[in-house]
C-alpha cells in the first residue's frame, strides 16, 4: 500500500517535471522562446564582453599578469599569468563571433522579434511554432560548440571573426569547431527568418495593413529577408573551408604556398579572395541585421515618448526596404586593399555612398520626430535618444572608410574598430537596453526601477564613449587593429595613453552594468504589478493582458488605424490605440 | 646539508633496484664506431643575416654584426659540422636506460643552440629563452604532434614530450617571428647517435656486437647510410663524404 | 623610448602623396563634425523646448505635409549631393595615386611570411633572379633560383631601405597567408595576398627612420611583423647598397 | 499546452494565395537558391581564376557522361512521378498516390546508388577531393568542386528521401483525418523535390559537359 502510494507520487512528480520541461525548455510559445533567446543572448553578451576585458588588460598593461583571472588559466593561454599572443587572438576572434552571432543577432531578432512581433501584429503565435523552438535549439547547440572550442587543442578559433583564409585554413582545430558551430547558428537564423516572414505576411490581424505595421515590425521583416538571403553565402564558404580543413581540398589555397619554410602539401589552384567575397556578401547585410532591429526599437520608443506620430513614417519604411536591397551590393568595400581594379572599387564606392542615403533619411526622420512633441524621459527614452548621436557617429565615421583613398590609410586600424563599435555598441546595444526597459513590464508584469535605470544609463553612456572615442584617435595615429602588443610600433607607443583610457572605461562599463543586472532580477520579484499599459502606447502588444496568455489575444483584435496615433486632434486621450479593446 | 643527504639516499634507494633489475646494469656493449663526415666540392655561398631591420634586440646580442647561419658550416679540416649520425637499424627490440633530465634547446641572440641535436624517445625537450625579445617555438613535426607556442621575453621553459621516433628526417623547429631561426631535433629510440662538431668527427660508443645501418643526415645535403658489422670490443671507423 | 613624432593624431607624413589622404581626411572630418554639431544642437533644442511639462502638449502634425515632403526630398538631395561631391575628389585622388607611371623608379620586392617582411633588392646588375615558390629555402628565403646568374648579386634584408625623392615601386607578395603592407608615414596600406603580386608606388620627401608594419591578422606573431623603414639621402642609399653588396662576400672568393 | 489554431495552415491566404507552409517552403527555396548561387559563383570565380589551362572539362577529367545522363533522367523521372502522386491525391486516389510516391523515393535512392558507384569508381582510380588535375600539372580545384557540389546535392537528395519515406509510411495516416492538409504536405515535399532536381539540371552540364 505504501509502496503504491509512493509510486503514484513519483508518477505525478515526473508528470509535473514534464510540464516544466514543456513549459520552459521545449516550449513552442513565441513569448517563452523570446525570453529564452533573450536570457541566453544576454549571457553570451556578458561572456563576450568578459573576453574583451581580458584583451583590454593586455593592451593597457602589455606583458603584465592579468589580475585574478591570469592565475586560473592554463599555460597554453598565459605565461606566469600574462597573456600569450595566441590566446589574445583567440579572444579577439571569439569576442567578435560571440557578440555578433551569439549576442546581438539572437537578442535583436530572436528575443525582441519573437516576443514583440506576433503581439504587435495581433497574431496568436509565430506561423511555425515548432520550427521556432528548433531554431532556438540550433542556436544553443551552435553557441555551446563555440564555447567548448576553447578546450580544443590549440584553443578556440584565432583567425579573427572574419576567419580570412588561408590563415584560417592552416589554423588549429578550434577553427573547425568554429565552422561547425557557425553552421548551426546559420541554420538557426534561416529557420527564424522564414518564420518571421511568413508570420508577418500571413498572420497580421484584420485591418493591420502593411502601412499600419509598427516600424519595428518592418525592421524585423527586412532583417529576416537579409538573414534569409545573405547567410547562405557564408554557409557555402563554411562548407568550402570545412572541406579544405578536413578533406584536404584547396578552395582557398593558391598554388605555391610555403608555410614555415616548407612547401604546402595542398595542390593549390584556389583563391584566398573567394573567402572574402563570400564572407562579406553575408557580413555586410549582417551589419544591417545588427542595426535595423535597433532602429525599429528606437522608433517605437521615440514615438511613444514624444506623444506624436513618427515624422516621415512612410519614407522611413521605403528607406528601410531600399537599405535592405542595397546592402547586398556593397560587400566589396571591405576589400579595397585586396588589389581590386579601379572600376570595381569605383562601383563599390558609389554603392556605398548610395546606401548611406537611406540610413541618413531614417536617422533624420527620427531626429525630426522630436520636433513638436511633448517629450518624456523615462529610461527607455534616454537610451533611445542616446542611440541617435551614437549611431550618428558610427555612421559618419563610415564615410572615410567607404571612400577608397582615406581607407588606404585607415583600413584595419583602430578607426575601423571605433567605427563599427559605435554602430553596434552604443548604437544597437543602447537600442537593446531601450527595448528591455520598454517591454520589461509587458513580459513580467512588473516595472523596472527608474533611478537604477537612470544610473545605468548615464554610466553606460559615459563609459561607452570612453571606450570607443579614443579608438578613433588611435586609428588616426596609425595604430593597426588586432595587435597583441601595439607598443611594438612607435605609433602604438605614441598612442598608448588612449589605450589606457579605453581599457579603464571598459572595466568601468562592466561595473556600470551591475545596477542593470540587479534591477533586472530584483524587479521581477516586486509585489506591485505594473500598469497594463504603462507608457500609454497605441500598438497592439499593450492591448493584451499582462503577461499575455497562451494565444496572446482573448479575441482577435481588429486594427482601425496606424501605429503612431498620438495626440490626435479631437481625440479623448493623447493616444488612440490601434485596436479598440475587444473582450478583454 | 642533512636534508640533502637524506634526499640523495632516498633517491638511491628508489633508483638502485631499477638499475639492478634492468637489463642494462652495465653498458650494453663494448663495440665502438667512430668516423667523420667529410665535405668535398664547391663551398656553397651562405649569406650572412642582418637582423637589425627586423628586431634590434636580436642584432644587439651580436654587437650589431651580421650573423652567418648554421645551415652549412665547413670546418677547417674540410669536414661538415652539424651532421646527425645515428644507428638506423640493428637495435630493434632492445631497450636502453633513459638519460636523466630533459633535452635542452636554448634561444640566444635569436639563434637556436644547439642547431642540431638528438634526444631520446619519451624524453622531454625543454626550450629555453635567454633573449629579451619574444619568440614562438613552432615544431614542424611530421610524426610527433606538432606544436606552436609563443614564448615572450623572460618566460619559463616550454617543455614538449616526444612520444615517437622522428629522426629521418629530424623534426624542424622554427621561430616564425624570426624566420631565420631554425633548429633540428632527432628523436631516437636508443642512445647511439651523435652530431658532428668542430672537427667533423663522431663516436658511437658502447654498442653491442651486431650488424647495423648507420645513417648520416644533413639539413642541406640529405642522407647517406653505411652497413657495418662489429664484434665485442672492436672499434671500426666509417667515413661519409658529401659532395657539394 | 617614446618618439615625440607619434602621438594622438596623424603621424608625420614624408610622402609625396600623403597630403591627398590627409586633406581628404580633414575635409571629411570637418564635414562630419559640422553635421554632427548641427544635428546635436537641433536635438538638444528639441529636447529642451518640447520637454513634457504642465501646459505643454504634443502637436499631431507639427510640420505640414507640403513642408515635410520638401524637407524629405531636401534631405535626400543634400545628402546625395554632398556625398557625390565628396566622392568626386576621392576618385580624382585615386587617379593621381595609381594611374601615373613613375619614371626611374627603384624596384623592390617585399615578400611577406609569418611573421616578417623580407625585402628583396636586385643588386648591382639591377635584374632580379628568377623567382619561384619552389626555390624558397633557408638559403633563399626570397625564392630566388640559386642557379640563375642574374640572382647572384641579389640580396635580401629584413628592413626596407629607400632613397629620398625617387619613386619606389614595391612588388608585394606573400608566401603563406594574407598580410598587409602598412607604412603610416607614407599613408600607405596594401594587402599582400598569396598567389598574387601587387605593386604599389610611393615617393619619400624626407630622410629618416620609420617602420613598416602588418595590418592584416596573420597569426600569433602578427604584432611582431614589423620592419625598419629607412629613407636615405641619395648618397646614403648608394653607400648602403655598396655595403650590402660587400656583405655578400663576392670579394672573398 | 494546447496547440494554437493558427490561420492559413490549410486554406490559402487571400493575398499571397498560398498556405503558410507553402510560403515557408518558397522562402526556404529562395535561401537554397542563394546557397547554390554562391556555390556556382565560386565555381565561376575559381575556374576563371585558374587560368583555364589547369581546368579540365568533365570529359577530360574522366567523368562518365552516359551515367550522368542516366542519373539526370532518373531525377527528371522522379519529378514526374512526384507530380503524378500529388495529382493522384487531388483526384482522391490514395492507391495511385502510394505507387507514384514510392516510385519517387525509389528513383531518388537509385540516383544516390548510381552516384555512390561513380564516387567509388573515382576513388579506385585515385581521384579524391584533394587531388588536382595531374594531366595539366595539378593546380586545379575541379575535383574538389565536383565532390563538394555533388556531395552537397546528394545530401539534399537524402534530406528529401527521408521525410518522403516518413510521409509514405506514417504521415499518410493523416489522409484519413485531414485530406487537404496531407495534400498540402505532399505539395510542399514536391516543391522541395523539384528544386533538388533543378539543381542537378544545372550541376550536370556545369560539371560533366562544360
Amino acid at each position: 500500500m505504501r509502496n503504491t502510494r509512493h509510486w503514484g507520487l513519483t508518477m505525478s512528480d515526473s508528470h509535473d517535471e514534464l510540464n516544466f520541461w514543456r513549459k520552459y525548455v521545449f516550449s513552442t510559445d513565441h513569448k517563452t522562446i523570446g525570453i529564452q533567446y533573450g536570457i541566453t543572448a544576454l549571457v553570451f553578451l556578458f561572456f563576450g564582453f568578459s573576453l574583451m576585458m581580458m584583451m583590454r588588460w593586455q593592451l593597457a598593461y602589455p606583458g603584465q599578469a592579468i589580475p585574478i583571472i591570469g592565475a586560473l588559466l592554463g599555460d597554453t593561454f598565459v605565461n606566469r599569468g600574462a597573456m600569450l599572443p595566441e590566446f589574445y587572438n583567440q579572444l579577439g576572434a571569439m569576442h567578435g563571433t560571440i557578440m555578433v552571432f551569439m549576442g546581438i543577432v539572437p537578442l535583436a531578432v530572436g528575443a525582441f522579434g519573437n516576443f514583440v512581433v506576433p503581439l504587435q501584429i495581433g497574431a496568436a503565435d509565430m506561423a511555425f511554432p515548432r520550427l521556432n523552438m528548433m531554431s532556438y535549439q540550433a542556436f544553443v547547440i551552435g553557441g555551446v560548440i563555440m564555447l567548448l572550442s576553447f578546450l580544443a587543442p590549440g584553443g578556440a578559433a584565432s583567425s579573427g571573426w572574419t576567419s580570412y583564409a588561408p590563415l584560417s585554413d592552416i589554423a588549429t582545430s578550434g577553427q573547425t569547431w568554429w565552422l561547425i558551430g557557425m553552421i548551426f547558428l546559420i541554420f538557426s537564423s534561416l529557420l527564424g527568418a522564414i518564420n518571421f516572414i511568413v508570420t508577418i505576411i500571413h498572420l497580421r490581424a484584420e485591418g493591420m495593413t502593411f502601412f499600419r505595421l509598427p516600424f519595428f515590425v518592418w525592421s524585423q521583416l527586412v532583417t529576416a529577408f537579409l538573414l534569409l538571403l545573405a547567410f547562405p553565402a557564408l554557409q557555402a564558404a563554411a562548407v568550402f573551408q570545412l572541406m579544405d580543413r578536413l578533406a584536404g581540398t584547396s578552395f582557398f589555397l593558391p598554388s605555391g604556398l610555403v608555410v614555415g619554410g616548407e612547401a604546402s602539401a595542398a595542390v593549390g589552384g584556389g583563391s584566398p579572395l573567394l573567402w572574402q567575397h563570400l564572407f562579406w556578401f553575408l557580413a555586410h547585410p549582417e551589419v544591417y541585421v545588427l542595426i535595423l532591429p535597433g532602429m525599429g526599437i528606437v522608433a517605437e520608443v521615440i514615438a511613444i515618448n514624444t506623444r506624436k506620430p513618427l515624422w516621415g513614417y512612410r519614407s522611413m519604411v521605403y528607406s528601410l526596404v531600399f537599405l535592405g536591397f542595397m546592402s547586398f551590393c556593397v560587400w566589396a568595400h571591405h576589400m579595397f586593399l585586396t588589389g581590386m581594379g579601379t572600376t570595381m572599387s569605383t562601383f563599390f564606392q558609389i554603392t556605398t555612398m548610395i546606401i548611406s542615403i537611406p540610413s541618413v533619411i531614417i536617422l533624420s526622420c527620427l531626429v525630426i520626430s522630436l520636433w513638436g512633441g511633448s517629450i518624456r524621459f523615462p529610461v527607455p527614452m534616454l537610451f533611445a535618444l542616446a542611440f541617435l548621436p551614437m549611431f550618428g557617429i558610427g555612421g559618419l565615421t563610415g564615410l572615410p572608410l567607404g571612400l577608397a583613398v582615406p581607407d588606404v590609410y585607415l583600413h584595419d586600424s583602430y578607426y575601423v574598430i571605433g567605427h563599427f563599435h559605435y554602430v553596434v555598441a552604443p548604437g544597437t546595444i543602447f537600442a537593446m537596453f531601450a527595448g528591455i526597459y520598454h517591454w520589461y513590464p509587458k513580459a513580467t508584469g512588473r516595472a523596472m526601477n527608474e533611478s537604477l535605470g537612470k544610473l545605468h544609463f548615464w554610466l553606460s553612456f559615459i563609459f561607452m564613449n570612453g571606450i570607443f572615442m579614443p579608438m578613433m584617435f588611435e586609428g588616426m595615429a596609425g595604430v593597426s587593429r588586432r595587435l597583441f602588443n601595439p607598443e611594438v610600433y612607435n605609433t602604438g607607443l605614441g598612442a598608448h595613453g588612449l589605450t589606457v583610457i579605453s581599457s579603464w572605461s571598459a572595466w568601468c562599463l562592466a561595473l556600470s552594468q551591475l545596477p542593470f543586472i540587479y534591477n533586472f532580477f530584483a524587479s521581477m520579484r516586486k509585489k506591485e504589478r505594473a500598469e497594463e499599459n504603462p507608457w500609454q502606447a497605441t500598438t497592439l502588444e499593450w492591448a493584451t493582458p499582462t503577461p499575455p496568455p497562451h494565444g496572446n489575444f482573448p479575441s482577435p483584435p481588429v486594427v482601425e488605424r496606424g501605429p503612431y496615433e498620438y495626440s490626435v486632434p479631437g481625440a479623448a486621450s493623447d493616444f488612440s490605440p490601434q485596436a479598440v479593446k475587444q473582450g478583454v | 646539508m642533512n636534508k640533502l643527504s637524506i634526499l640523495v639516499v632516498a633517491l638511491l634507494v628508489v633508483l638502485l633496484p631499477v638499475q639492478s633489475g634492468g637489463q642494462a646494469e652495465k653498458p650494453a656493449g663494448t663495440a665502438t664506431v667512430t668516423g667523420s663526415v667529410k665535405f668535398e666540392g664547391k663551398k656553397p655561398r651562405i649569406r650572412a643575416i642582418d637582423m637589425s631591420g627586423a628586431d634590434a634586440k636580436c642584432s644587439e646580442a651580436h654587437g650589431g654584426k651580421r650573423l652567418k647561419p648554421d645551415t652549412v658550416i665547413i670546418n677547417k679540416n674540410g669536414t661538415l659540422r652539424n651532421a646527425f649520425v645515428w644507428v638506423k637499424s640493428g637495435l630493434e627490440g632492445k631497450s636502453f636506460p633513459m638519460p636523466e633530465g630533459d633535452a635542452m634547446l636554448d634561444q640566444k641572440g635569436c639563434t637556436y643552440t644547439p642547431h642540431v641535436q638528438g634526444m631520446r624517445k619519451g624524453q622531454s625537450l625543454a626550450i629555453k629563452t635567454s633573449d629579451p625579445t619574444a619568440h614562438n617555438v613552432h615544431g614542424y613535426a611530421k610524426v610527433n604532434r606538432s606544436f606552436n607556442r609563443s614564448q615572450p621575453a623572460g618566460a619559463g621553459d616550454v617543455s614538449i614530450r616526444m612520444r615517437r621516433d622522428e629522426s629521418s628526417p629530424p623534426m624542424k623547429i622554427k621561430c616564425d617571428i624570426h624566420p631565420w631561426m631554425n633548429a633540428y631535433v632527432a628523436v631516437v629510440d636508443h642512445p647511439y647517435y651523435a652530431v658532428t662538431g668542430e672537427d667533423g668527427s663522431f663516436t658511437l660508443a658502447n654498442l653491442p656486437a651486431g650488424t647495423y645501418i648507420v645513417e648520416v643526415w644533413h639539413e642541406k645535403y640529405g642522407v647517406m647510410e653505411e652497413t657495418i658489422t662489429i664484434g665485442d670490443g672492436e672499434a671500426k671507423s666509417i667515413e661519409f663524404t658529401y659532395a657539394g | 623610448m617614446k618618439d615625440p613624432q607619434y602621438g594622438w593624431w596623424l603621424p608625420p607624413d614624408v610622402s609625396t602623396n600623403g597630403w591627398v589622404v590627409d586633406q581628404l581626411l580633414a575635409i571629411i572630418h570637418w564635414f562630419m563634425l559640422a553635421l554632427f554639431v548641427g544635428w546635436g544642437i537641433f536635438i538638444i533644442y528639441c529636447l529642451l523646448r518640447f520637454r513634457a511639462r504642465e501646459g505643454h502638449s504634443a502637436v499631431y502634425e507639427p510640420i505640414k505635409a507640403a513642408f515635410s515632403k520638401w524637407l524629405e526630398v531636401g534631405v535626400a538631395v543634400a545628402e546625395g549631393v554632398v556625398l557625390v561631391a565628396l566622392a568626386m575628389p576621392a576618385w580624382a585622388a585615386i587617379k593621381n595615386i595609381t594611374a601615373e607611371v613613375p619614371e626611374n623608379p627603384v624596384i623592390i620586392r617585399a615578400v611577406a611570411e609569418q611573421f616578417k617582411w623580407l625585402f628583396h633588392y636586385s643588386g648591382k646588375d639591377g635584374v632580379f633572379g628568377a623567382i619561384g615558390s619552389e626555390f624558397i629555402s633557408t638559403d633563399s628565403p626570397a625564392g630566388v633560383d640559386p642557379d640563375d646568374e642574374a640572382g647572384y648579386d641579389d640580396f635580401w634584408v629584413y628592413g626596407l631601405h629607400i632613397p629620398v625623392d625617387r619613386p619606389v615601386i614595391t612588388r608585394l607578395s606573400s608566401k603563406d597567408v594574407i598580410h598587409s603592407f602598412k607604412i603610416p608615414v607614407m599613408r600607405l596600406t596594401q594587402d599582400a595576398i598569396p598567389g598574387l603580386e601587387i605593386a604599389v608606388w610611393y615617393q619619400a620627401t624626407d630622410t629618416g627612420k620609420f617602420q613598416v608594419g602588418c595590418a592584416q591578422l596573420c597569426g600569433l606573431g602578427h604584432y611582431e611583423m614589423k620592419a625598419d623603414f629607412v629613407i636615405h639621402s641619395p648618397e646614403g642609399y648608394q653607400a648602403w647598397l655598396d655595403e650590402e653588396h660587400a656583405a655578400l662576400g663576392f670579394d672573398d672568393e | 499546452m494546447s496547440a494554437i489554431d493558427l490561420p492559413y495552415q490549410i486554406e490559402p491566404h487571400p493575398v499571397t494565395g498560398v498556405t503558410s507552409g507553402k510560403l515557408g517552403i518558397w522562402l526556404f527555396l529562395a535561401s537554397e537558391v542563394m546557397l547554390f548561387g554562391s556555390l556556382f559563383s565560386s565555381y565561376v570565380l575559381l575556374r576563371v581564376g585558374s587560368g583555364m589551362e589547369f581546368w579540365p572539362s568533365g570529359v577530360e577529367a574522366g567523368l562518365n557522361v552516359p551515367i550522368g545522363t542516366f542519373n539526370t533522367m532518373v531525377l527528371i523521372g522522379s519529378s514526374v512521378t512526384m507530380v503524378m502522386s500529388w495529382a493522384s491525391l487531388k483526384m482522391n486516389k490514395l492507391g495511385a498516390f502510394k505507387g507514384y510516391f514510392a516510385t519517387t523515393i525509389f528513383l531518388g535512392a537509385l540516383f544516390l546508388v548510381v552516384k555512390a558507384f561513380e564516387y567509388s569508381d573515382k576513388f579506385s582510380h585515385g581521384v579524391f577531393p584533394w587531388v588536382g588535375w595531374p594531366e595539366a600539372g595539378d593546380p586545379s580545384t575541379f575535383y574538389a568542386l565536383y565532390f563538394t557540389l555533388t556531395g552537397l546535392h546528394a545530401l539534399h537528395v537524402l534530406l528529401g528521401i527521408l521525410p518522403n519515406l516518413w510521409l509514405l509510411v506514417f504521415g499518410v495516416a493523416m489522409w484519413e483525418t485531414d485530406r487537404e492538409r496531407f495534400t498540402g504536405r505532399i505539395e510542399i515535399a514536391g516543391l522541395y523535390w523539384h528544386f533538388v532536381d533543378l539543381v542537378w539540371i544545372f550541376l550536370f552540364p556545369v560539371l560533366y559537359l562544360l
